[in-house]
């Protein structure tokens, strides 16, 4: 039987990647918004698996928001984007420096 | 008239800064006769209603009287508590008095901005009076800071060249000393089960490491205001900076703040550690003396010297507190109001020149006498008595503090006393420096002598001077029996 | 009239002179002015002459007039004490005060300030007059440094001239000097005795003799010779004793008639007077005395030697003043307080009269003060001449001139004293005597007599003085000449001061009444030492003119020194006017501006702008670094729990 | 599972009120056009918030019940903060008027995603859940984005847009991973049944204090403090004066809320876990906002630091965890609240089309410009400084009072002095504004140059900072009334 | 139950590498094809826990729209690939230490602790008829249905923002506007102005 710590595990290890996706990005920012829906994934997963070794469903009535969530972020993040790209002409991590000190 | 008498300090705290908002708003420069007229009658009034506090004041107690307490945020117990005993009343007679003047010395110097000046003025008369009449922890430093904006503006605004420096500095030295100050009120109010009644705070008991906490959080407060060497460097900016009746008050009422809060406060919530401390204050404040005359000697800015002054006569008030001794403290207090009039009637002096050829350099002048026999009258005579001469107020304070000392501990009084070798040098050599000598500079040969204006603030003041210096057994007599049972109290220890 | 009154008015009339003179001098005019002002001061006299009837007829007062305040349990008064000391100071100070100000109205005609300077001459009189009428501590402080207030006033009356308002702050901050011993004394007394009044005290103090104090190193003090010296630190200062000497001659750039007045007759007296005073204080301390002998020896042999080379006519004046109030001082040392009184009183009138004279002098030379013009004159100023010389006689101390006895009474009391120091001081007085003649008479050949050294337009325009001038000479004259003969009898049999001082002075095996003096003078020393001395004078500036010259030349070392008058002035401005700006300006630049404010105050806020700059850097612009930093705080937040 | 009655739905009545005219606005701003923008939504707008206002004090000291199955608390303390919110909220709008409608952000929808976000602010203070939560937090959070990039042509708008939404992501996931952590543990999500878990786990477990920890990471990052602040600078400064103004001040009210709900209702019994971080970051907000604050000469971004040490002190009165400490934190957030408003107020109402008056140098001389609004943004400054006599004090006040009475003196003692350094940014702009004089250059707003009507409710707003004086007790009381059931003792 | 576990640690050695490959990966639509693959296989491992409802909605809504919108902005936007490597490298070493760190630190929570040897219960537990779906949405639409209309206006703000924000009326385009053209007067083209003499002020 797979314990519940493995379940955690890959949750975790999901956390750390989109972390540091987020912060070790030097491209561009869709991969950021990438790496947050693997953030949103990964606690995801934590709640899909205590919610199994619960036997409680909230959790799993917890993942069905956060997807709703996701998804509206995921929108309203693209739009962002071309707002920004829009005005910038790039979506490079690094050329979004005007604002600073 | 008994309903009068209960809710006289209230008017006393309320009815200048009502004045001063009603100056504030006339509004533009258009209006400015009004808004000297109006301050004028305001700072009149509020000195007319001062009046009663001095005759009507029981000098056989030294119980609070004109005693006025309600409840104000009942969720802190924070009261409206006030009343005075025998060392507030004649500062609050000061306070009155001096503003007046200084309503009357800005009358034609301010130009611009007229409302605004007259108006902070009044309103900090009002916060001032409430220094001196707050019992309440929280209302006290609630007057105590708020005084701190008009200052701020009035040094800001109105000042000489350096001024933002100034006024920033003189806002920070002294917000540092009071957050301090607040945070031991927060404390004691914790430990008195819940009270912010200075009164109740004066028979709490403290241990010894507490009341040396406390006590060094009240020191930073009021060591700042009073000042006291080494934290006394924003006062010659302050006053150097200030207009001429901002250096007044500086000089003459707020610097007083910080030796009642010795009085009111630090001392008597704990004795002992002012006890423990008293050797640390007694050399801060004989290094007033005479380290801070020396420095004076060297100033060549009039206010500067003046300032340094301050700051060396205010180290023979504390010195007068911190020796615990029934003539020292009442000196002390004498002091402090003999002060008030002698260091205001000299910014006032140098407001006089400032006026009319904008240099406070000692430099720039020299032979005023010639041109200004009657201005020269005066700046000799307050110079003689800031040097202390008898006969003027500045002797009292300084023969009592001297005395009282003595008895005491002979070498403090002995380092003291040297006061009157290096005061009267640095006040002498500014006074031949400026007053006497040969004209050298051709404006000073066009200057014209003081108006009628001038002339009379000055006499008033003088005749101040005079009058403690001559017979100041009244004043002595109000703020005897308070002085007794305060030192009486200091003499029990809370351990 | 009460009494009371009476001693009230006193003072008072001065006061109200002054004030008139003073406020209302430019809307009454000058002759109102001087006339209120003489008026008040001839009022003062006339009273005080009454007063001292009264005294002698036994009625002395002692009480206050008002409370001036009350604090610890002490009453400070203000109040007179009324006996024959009292009473003598307040003739002669009335007395020299009405004539310097009928001097005055010649002596000031022209100048400018001529009301002011009546105003100041009757202010000065009311308030010598609350000093020797005080009856207290407090009262005697308030006089004591009134006379100085207006001492500094008048010695720079003429505030356009550099050196006279330099004198005028030296004089003052000397005498503070003294004052802060005097306060320190008067301190002293409170705490020990309770009290500041003299009755009291004195009353007191026997009881307090043995009591003693810690002093440093272990060492112990009497209380009573503690407070002793303290106040005789005081009278150090107001009555210029070596060394808080040096103010006394430079005061001379005053106008002369306030020299004569306060330099030399009134003021500079104060010490004796404070210290005859306090007899009961010092007679238990034989420390204190000693100390007072010694320094009053000093202040007589010292002063006299610099005396020789002055060649300023007021300065010679004021040297020998200087020396003089050294005589008292010695008679103060030797217990021998009313001899000290005595000699106070005589010195008043002929030192006032030379100086006056040397005063007329200045006058008719056109303001020219140095001797070396001089001469001659003596054809010209018969009046001035005449008093002067009287005036030299009676310092000189030849019978029967007032300094005589004053005087001798003071060489036979040091003689015969018995206090530690008092061998020295016989010895410093008898040379003292020599040096006094030839100097007083050096003034006399080289102003008054041989050719005239002026130029010729002032020699054209030399006449003698004016009325006003001479009146007050010939006035002063005859008490140089009579009060010694008139008051030694009365001074020493004790009967003029009765027990205002305690008893002493000359030993009673001596024949110290008038005729005895008379008739013993010509076999005792300082009679032919006076006589060497005018001799000396005369052989060195008459008899044979190049001789100083020579001298000069041959004891170059030594001339020097006495010019320098051995480099007090010079160590003071060094050491204590330089010193201490120097001091100021190290502790200003050092002290206040780097340390405290360079350093503490602007220094915490540069380090706070210096991390704000720096720490804004932290907020790069660029996201990555942002989400890093949270998550390190995350990072950070998960490693304390795991590993705390 | 329990059937729902009137009585739940009441108690989220002004969530649906608001959310209802919100869609009714965005539909009629869809047909009204008029030559002015939004000339039938602005009024709408602010009527549904004044009367949302109204409606959120109905039941205030009732007492606390838990309805919609645990969703929702409604309590005296939601009701006060929700009414605040709406009327804070009308204010900005206020305010903002006419500064947004020089910059073509007067649209519909940008009133519109203001009222949405209202909602998710109460919704946030009325949370019992921790979906209510989440949810609430995520839709202010989404309002706030599009809000921010609502200044279409603006590249910092779009930037700080950007900035606010990959970092306030970053925190919500975190927050996420916390809350399914908490979830796993105690098998729950309702903070009730949170804090009723006390008993079954350790002080000391791991997963716990990590729970804990994100959890309060993700607060932490909502309020602004340090080191979760990296985003408070840039979206203040980048956003349209009027969208800052909106998101500093009225949220500080909601995650207050969520702060107490999470903090004190769910995890008050492990408040050792999370007291020290509480006081690290309050302690590092305030050193650092008040340090950094000084190096700033845009005077959106000095707010910015200024929010940031504002947020330490709330937090100094919050963990102490005590009952005053939550009343002081909480009155803080509301004077708070007052006081940013009036001062994003005065710079509004200095703005003008094409200048930002953001500037600092743009107060130069204002007291000669224009004296009245001068002597507001005094007022507000001091307030800001917590001079007395102005509420911002009596905000610091109990906030001190309530960490010294916890015991934390030495703490209270560094916060002071680090508030001496803070007071001295305010005073530059006092400075700035009386002593200095005009500037060549700098376009110059006379006395008129805004709304009349503008000018009343700023004075309202600044003055009432130093009028509530005497009447301060009764704030803080009803404040007090209202946390009755919070807190240690 | 072996098939389980082959399955999840297939899905899961997937999931991880295939989400590493989402934040390193140079191309974005590589990346975000990858992180289909990653959603894909969490539904998966989703599947082993019993939710099948939400491993099909993820599939659905994911993989079907998000990913797809990801794809389009990618598409529209169409982003210099070559640009996007600089100073990846410098940071590498600090990313991956705090990386490391904390996935190690995450890890050794899981493991220790309430979550520390906790097996999962035996699938099953539920009936035939059981339908996670009709369970889920039960409780959605009762216990929850306050979150749920909240979700409803999340959603709602959603469209608001993506369509204000996106949706452009180019300012600079010129439309015609006949009706109006049409009923044009002689007034609105001419104003006459009564311009009074001013005399002209010279400095």
């Amino acid at each position: 039987m797979i314990p519940l710590s493995h379940y955690l595990i890959v949750g975790a290890l999901l956390f750390a990647i989109s972390v540091v996706g987020i912060f070790l990005n030097r491209k561009n920012l869709v991969i950021i918004l990438m790496a947050i829906e693997l953030l949103l994934l990964a606690a995801n997963m934590n709640f899909v698996a205590f919610s199994h070794y619960l036997g409680n469903l909230s959790g799993q009535v917890f993942v069905f928001f956060v997807l709703t969530v996701a998804a509206a972020e995921a929108a309203i993040g693209l739009a962002i984007l071309i707002v920004l790209f829009r005005t910038r002409g790039s979506i490079n991590v690094q050329d979004l420096d005007r604002l600073k000190g | 008239m008994n309903l009068f008498n209960e809710h006289l300090l209230s008017l006393l705290i309320w009815f200048p800064v009502v004045g001063g908002i009603l100056v504030l708003a006339t509004g533009g420069d258009r209006q400015a006769m009004a808004a000297r007229w109006l301050a004028l009658v305001f700072s009149v009034v509020t000195f007319v209603l001062s009046v009663p506090l001095w005759t009507g004041f029981n000098r056989s107690t030294a119980d609070m009287q004109f005693v006025e307490r309600s409840p104000w945020i009942e969720r802190f117990h924070i009261e409206y508590f006030l009343g005075v005993d025998g060392i507030s009343v004649p500062l609050v007679l000061l306070t009155t008095i001096l503003t007046i003047v200084v309503v009357v010395a800005g009358w034609k110097v301010i130009q611009t901005r007229v409302a605004q000046y007259f108006a902070a003025f009044l309103i900090m008369e009002g916060l001032m009076i409430g220094v001196f009449c707050a019992l309440d922890g929280i209302l006290f430093y609630l007057f105590w800071e708020a005084m701190l904006i008009p200052m701020f503006l009035i040094v800001g605004v109105w000042g000489g060249p350096n001024r933002v420096y100034a006024a920033i500095k003189f806002f920070l030295y002294t917000l540092l000393g009071s957050l301090l100050m607040l945070v031991a009120l927060l404390y004691l109010y914790q430990v008195s089960e819940r009270s912010f009644d200075l009164l109740a705070f004066h028979h709490l008991p403290l241990t010894g490491g507490v009341q040396t906490l406390i006590f060094l959080a009240f020191f930073a407060a009021f060591a700042v205001k009073i000042p006291m060497v080494p934290v006394h460097t924003w006062l010659p900016d302050a006053h150097v900076e200030a207009p001429t009746g901002g250096s007044v008050i500086l000089a003459a009422i707020t610097l007083k703040m910080g030796a009642y809060g010795f009085l009111r406060i630090a001392m008597p919530i704990a004795p002992d550690a002012a006890h423990q401390f008293a050797p640390l204050v007694v050399g801060l404040s004989l290094l007033a003396v005479v380290y801070i005359a020396l420095i004076a000697l060297m100033q060549q800015d009039m206010k500067k010297l003046i300032a340094y002054s301050s700051i060396s006569h205010m180290g023979f008030v504390t010195l007068g507190l911190f020796v615990f001794e029934t003539r020292a403290m009442e000196g002390a207090i004498v002091q402090m109001i003999s002060h008030g009039f002698v260091s205001g009637a000299l910014f006032l002096c140098v407001g006089v020149l400032y006026d009319r050829l904008h240099s406070r350099e000692i430099a720039t002048y020299g032979g005023v006498m010639k041109v200004m026999p009657v201005f020269a009258f005066f700046m000799v005579f307050f110079a003689m008595a800031n040097a202390g001469l008898p006969g003027t107020s500045g002797f009292v304070g300084e023969f009592l503090v001297i005395l009282g000392t003595f008895s005491v501990n002979a070498w403090y009084a002995a380092i003291a006393a040297l006061t009157l070798i290096v005061g009267a040098a640095y006040t002498l050599w500014m006074v031949k420096r400026v007053v006497f000598g040969e004209i050298n500079n051709p404006k000073v040969s066009e200057l014209k002598d003081l108006d009628r204006r001038e002339f009379g603030v000055l006499l008033g003041m003088a005749l101040g001077v005079l009058i403690i210096g001559i017979w100041p057994a009244p004043l002595l007599d109000v703020m005897r029996v308070s002085v007794d049972q305060l030192l009486t109290h200091l003499a029990v220890s809370k351990l | 009239m009460s009494r009371e009154l009476l001693y009230l008015l006193i003072p008072l009339s001065c006061l109200a002179a002054a004030l008139v003179a003073g406020f209302l001098g430019s809307r009454i005019g000058r002759a109102n002015a001087h006339r209120a002002a003489i008026g008040g001061v001839g009022l003062a006299f006339v009273l005080s002459c009454a007063v001292a009837w009264d005294v002698f007829a036994g009625n002395h007062f002692n009480g206050a007039v008002y409370t001036w305040a009350i604090s610890g349990g002490t009453h400070f008064e203000i109040g007179f004490l009324i006996d024959p000391l009292s009473a003598v100071m307040m003739v002669i100070v009335t007395f020299v005060s009405l004539m310097v100000h009928i001097y005055t109205i010649g002596y000031m005609a022209e100048d400018p300030g001529y009301t002011r300077f009546f105003s100041y001459i009757a202010l000065f009189t009311f308030a010598m007059l609350m000093l020797v009428m005080s009856n207290n501590f407090l009262q005697l402080f308030f006089g004591w440094e009134a006379v100085g207030l207006v001492s500094y006033l008048l010695i720079g009356f003429w505030y356009e001239r550099e050196s006279a308002i330099r004198a005028n702050m030296k004089a003052f901050l000397v005498n503070r000097v003294g004052d802060f011993g005097f306060l320190l004394g008067i301190g002293a007394v409170l705490a020990l005795f309770g009290s500041l009044d003299y009755q009291s005290v004195f009353d007191a103090a026997p009881a307090f003799a043995d009591r003693t104090a810690q002093g440093p190193f272990g060492s112990e003090w009497h209380w009573l010779t503690l407070i002793c010296l303290l106040l005789f630190v005081g009278a150090m200062g107001k009555s210029a004793q070596v060394p808080l000497h040096v103010w006394l001659p430079d005061s001379m750039e005053g106008p002369t008639p306030i020299s004569a007045l306060i330099h030399a007759a009134t003021m500079v007296t104060a010490g004796i007077f404070l210290v005859a005073r306090m007899s009961p204080l010092f007679e238990l301390s034989l420390t204190a005395l000693s100390v007072v002998l010694s320094v009053g020896a000093l202040t007589a042999l010292l002063m006299a030697f610099v005396a020789l080379v002055q060649t300023d006519i007021k300065r010679v004046v004021a040297y020998s003043t200087l020396s003089q109030l050294g005589y008292m001082t010695v008679a103060l040392g030797a217990s021998a307080y009313s001899v000290a009184i005595f000699h106070l009183a005589t010195h008043a009138f002929f030192k006032a009269l030379l100086f006056l004279a040397a005063g007329s002098v200045i006058i008719a030379m056109h303001h020219e003060q140095d001797m070396r013009r001089m001469g001659g004159l003596r054809k010209v100023m018969p009046v001035t001449y005449v008093t002067c010389v009287i005036g030299s006689l009676a310092l000189a101390g030849i019978p029967p001139f007032a300094g005589f006895f004053s005087k001798d009474a003071i060489i036979e009391a040091v003689h015969y004293s018995a206090t530690p120091g008092a061998e020295f001081a016989y010895v410093a007085v008898l040379i003292g005597v020599v040096l006094t003649a030839f100097y007083s008479f050096r003034l006399v050949f080289m102003t008054f007599h041989g050719q005239g050294r002026m130029d010729s337009t002032t020699r054209e325009h030399l006449h003698e003085s004016p009325g006003v001038v001479t009146f007050p000479l010939i006035a002063l004259a005859v008490p140089s000449l009579l009060a010694g003969l008139l008051l030694v009898n009365v001074t020493m049999d004790g009967s003029l001061f009765g027990n205002s001082i305690v008893p002493g002075g000359a030993p009673e095996a001596l024949d110290m009444t008038a005729r005895g003096m008379l008739a013993h003078a010509p076999f005792s020393a300082p009679f032919w030492l006076a006589i060497l001395g005018i001799a000396g004078a005369w052989v060195c500036y008459l008899w044979k003119p190049e001789l100083p010259g020579k001298v000069v030349q041959q004891w170059g070392g030594i001339y020097r020194v006495l010019d320098k008058k051995y480099g007090f002035d010079e160590f003071y401005q060094r050491a204590f006017a330089d010193g201490a700006r120097g001091l100021g300006e190290v502790l200003s630049e050092w002290g206040d501006r780097r340390l405290i404010d360079g350093w503490l105050v602007n220094g915490a806020a540069r380090v706070v702008a210096r991390t704000a700059s720096v720490v804004r850097h932290v907020q790069s612009g660029l996201v990555y670094h942002y989400a890093f930093v949270m998550i390190i705080g995350l990072v950070a937040l998960m490693s304390w729990f795991l590993f705390r | 599972m329990t059937g729902l009655s009137t009585h739940d739905f009441w108690a989220v009545a002004p969530e649906i009120y608001v959310a209802t005219l919100a869609c009714v606005i965005l539909v009629i701003d869809l047909y009204v056009r008029s030559v002015r923008p939004c000339a039938a939504a602005y009024p709408l707008t602010i009527a549904t918030l004044v009367s949302a206002g109204f409606l959120c004090l109905d039941g205030l000291f009732e007492p606390t019940e838990t309805v919609l199955n645990g969703l929702v608390v409604r309590d005296s303390v939601s009701a006060i903060l929700k009414s605040g919110t709406c009327f804070g909220t009308a204010a900005v709008l206020f305010y903002a008027r006419d500064y947004a409608a020089a910059r073509g952000l007067w649209r519909g929808e940008y009133l519109v995603l203001t009222l949405f976000g209202v909602v998710g602010m109460m919704a946030m203070i009325g949370a019992a859940h921790l979906l209510t939560l989440y949810v609430g937090i995520e839709l202010l959070a989404l309002c706030l984005y599009g809000m921010i990039a609502m200044e279409r042509d603006s590249v910092r708008a779009a930037e700080a847009a950007m900035k606010y939404f990959i970092l306030g992501a970053l925190a919500s996931g975190v927050l996420l991973y916390g809350m399914s952590l908490l979830y796993g543990l105690t098998g729950s999500l309702s903070l009730q049944a949170v804090s009723g878990a006390t008993g079954t786990l350790e002080v000391n477990s791991l997963p716990l204090m990590l729970a804990i920890s994100m959890l309060v990471v993700g607060l932490l990052f909502k309020l602004g403090a340090v080191p979760f602040h990296m985003w408070v600078p840039d979206v203040y400064d980048g956003s349209a004066t009027s969208t800052t103004l909106y998101l500093s001040a009225v949220p500080k009210l909601a995650a207050f809320a969520i702060l107490l709900r999470l903090l004190s209702t769910g995890l008050g019994e492990w408040i050792a876990i999370w007291q020290d971080m509480l006081l690290v970051a309050a302690l590092g907000s305030i050193a650092l906002g008040n340090v950094v604050a000084i190096a700033q000469s845009n005077i959106k971004r000095m707010l910015a630091y200024s929010t940031i040490s504002n947020m330490g002190f709330l937090l100094l009165g919050f963990f102490a965890g005590t009952h005053a400490g939550y009343s002081a934190a909480m009155v803080y957030a509301v004077i708070y609240m007052v006081t940013t408003v009036a001062a994003f107020g005065v710079i509004l109402a200095l703005s003008r089309s094409g200048f930002e008056s953001s500037d600092l140098n743009d107060f130069k001389g204002l007291n000669r410009r224009n004296p009245w609004l001068a002597l507001l943004m005094l007022i507000v400054m001091f307030s800001l400084a917590g001079i007395p006599p102005t509420a911002g004090f009596f905000a610091k006040l109990m906030v001190l009072q309530a960490a010294v009475d916890a015991g934390f003196v030495a703490v209270v003692v560094a916060s002071v002095i680090l508030a001496v350094i803070g007071a001295f940014y305010y005073l530059r702009i006092v400075k700035l504004m009386y002593f200095d004089e005009v500037e060549e250059g700098v376009l110059t707003v006379s006395a008129h140059g805004y709304r009349r009507s503008m000018r009343w409710v700023l004075t309202v707003n600044a003055i009432g900072l130093i009028a509530v004086t005497p009447w301060i007790g009764n704030v803080m009381d009803l404040i007090g009334r209202s946390l009755m059931g919070f807190g240690l003792s | 139950m072996a098939f389980l576990q082959i399955v999840f640690y297939v899905f899961s050695t997937v999931l991880v590498v295939s989400s590493t490959l989402v934040v390193t990966v140079r191309n974005p639509v590589r990346a975000a094809l990858f992180l289909v693959l990653a959603f894909f296989s969490a539904a998966c491992l989703w599947l082993t826990l019993e939710a099948e409802f939400l491993a099909i909605t993820l599939v659905l809504v994911y993989v079907g729209a998000v990913m797809v919108l990801f794809l389009f902005v990618i598409m529209m936007l169409d982003i210099d690939i070559a640009q996007m490597r600089a100073g990846f490298a410098n940071y590498l070493p600090l990313g991956l230490i705090v990386a490391i760190i904390m996935a190690g630190e995450l890890a050794l929570v899981m493991l220790s602790g309430e979550f520390g040897d906790v097996e999962l219960p035996r699938p099953s537990g539920h009936g035939a008829d059981y339908s996670n779906t009709a369970a889920l949405g039960k409780l959605v639409y009762t216990d929850y249905v306050y979150t749920f209309e909240l979700a409803a206006v999340i959603l709602l703000v959603a469209i608001i923002a993506a369509i204000s924000l996106t949706l452009r009326r180019r300012p600079e385009t010129r439309y015609q506007a006949p009706e109006e053209q049409v009923k044009v007067r002689k007034e609105d083209r001419i104003r006459i102005v009564k311009l009074p003499p001013r005399p002209e002020r010279r400095s």
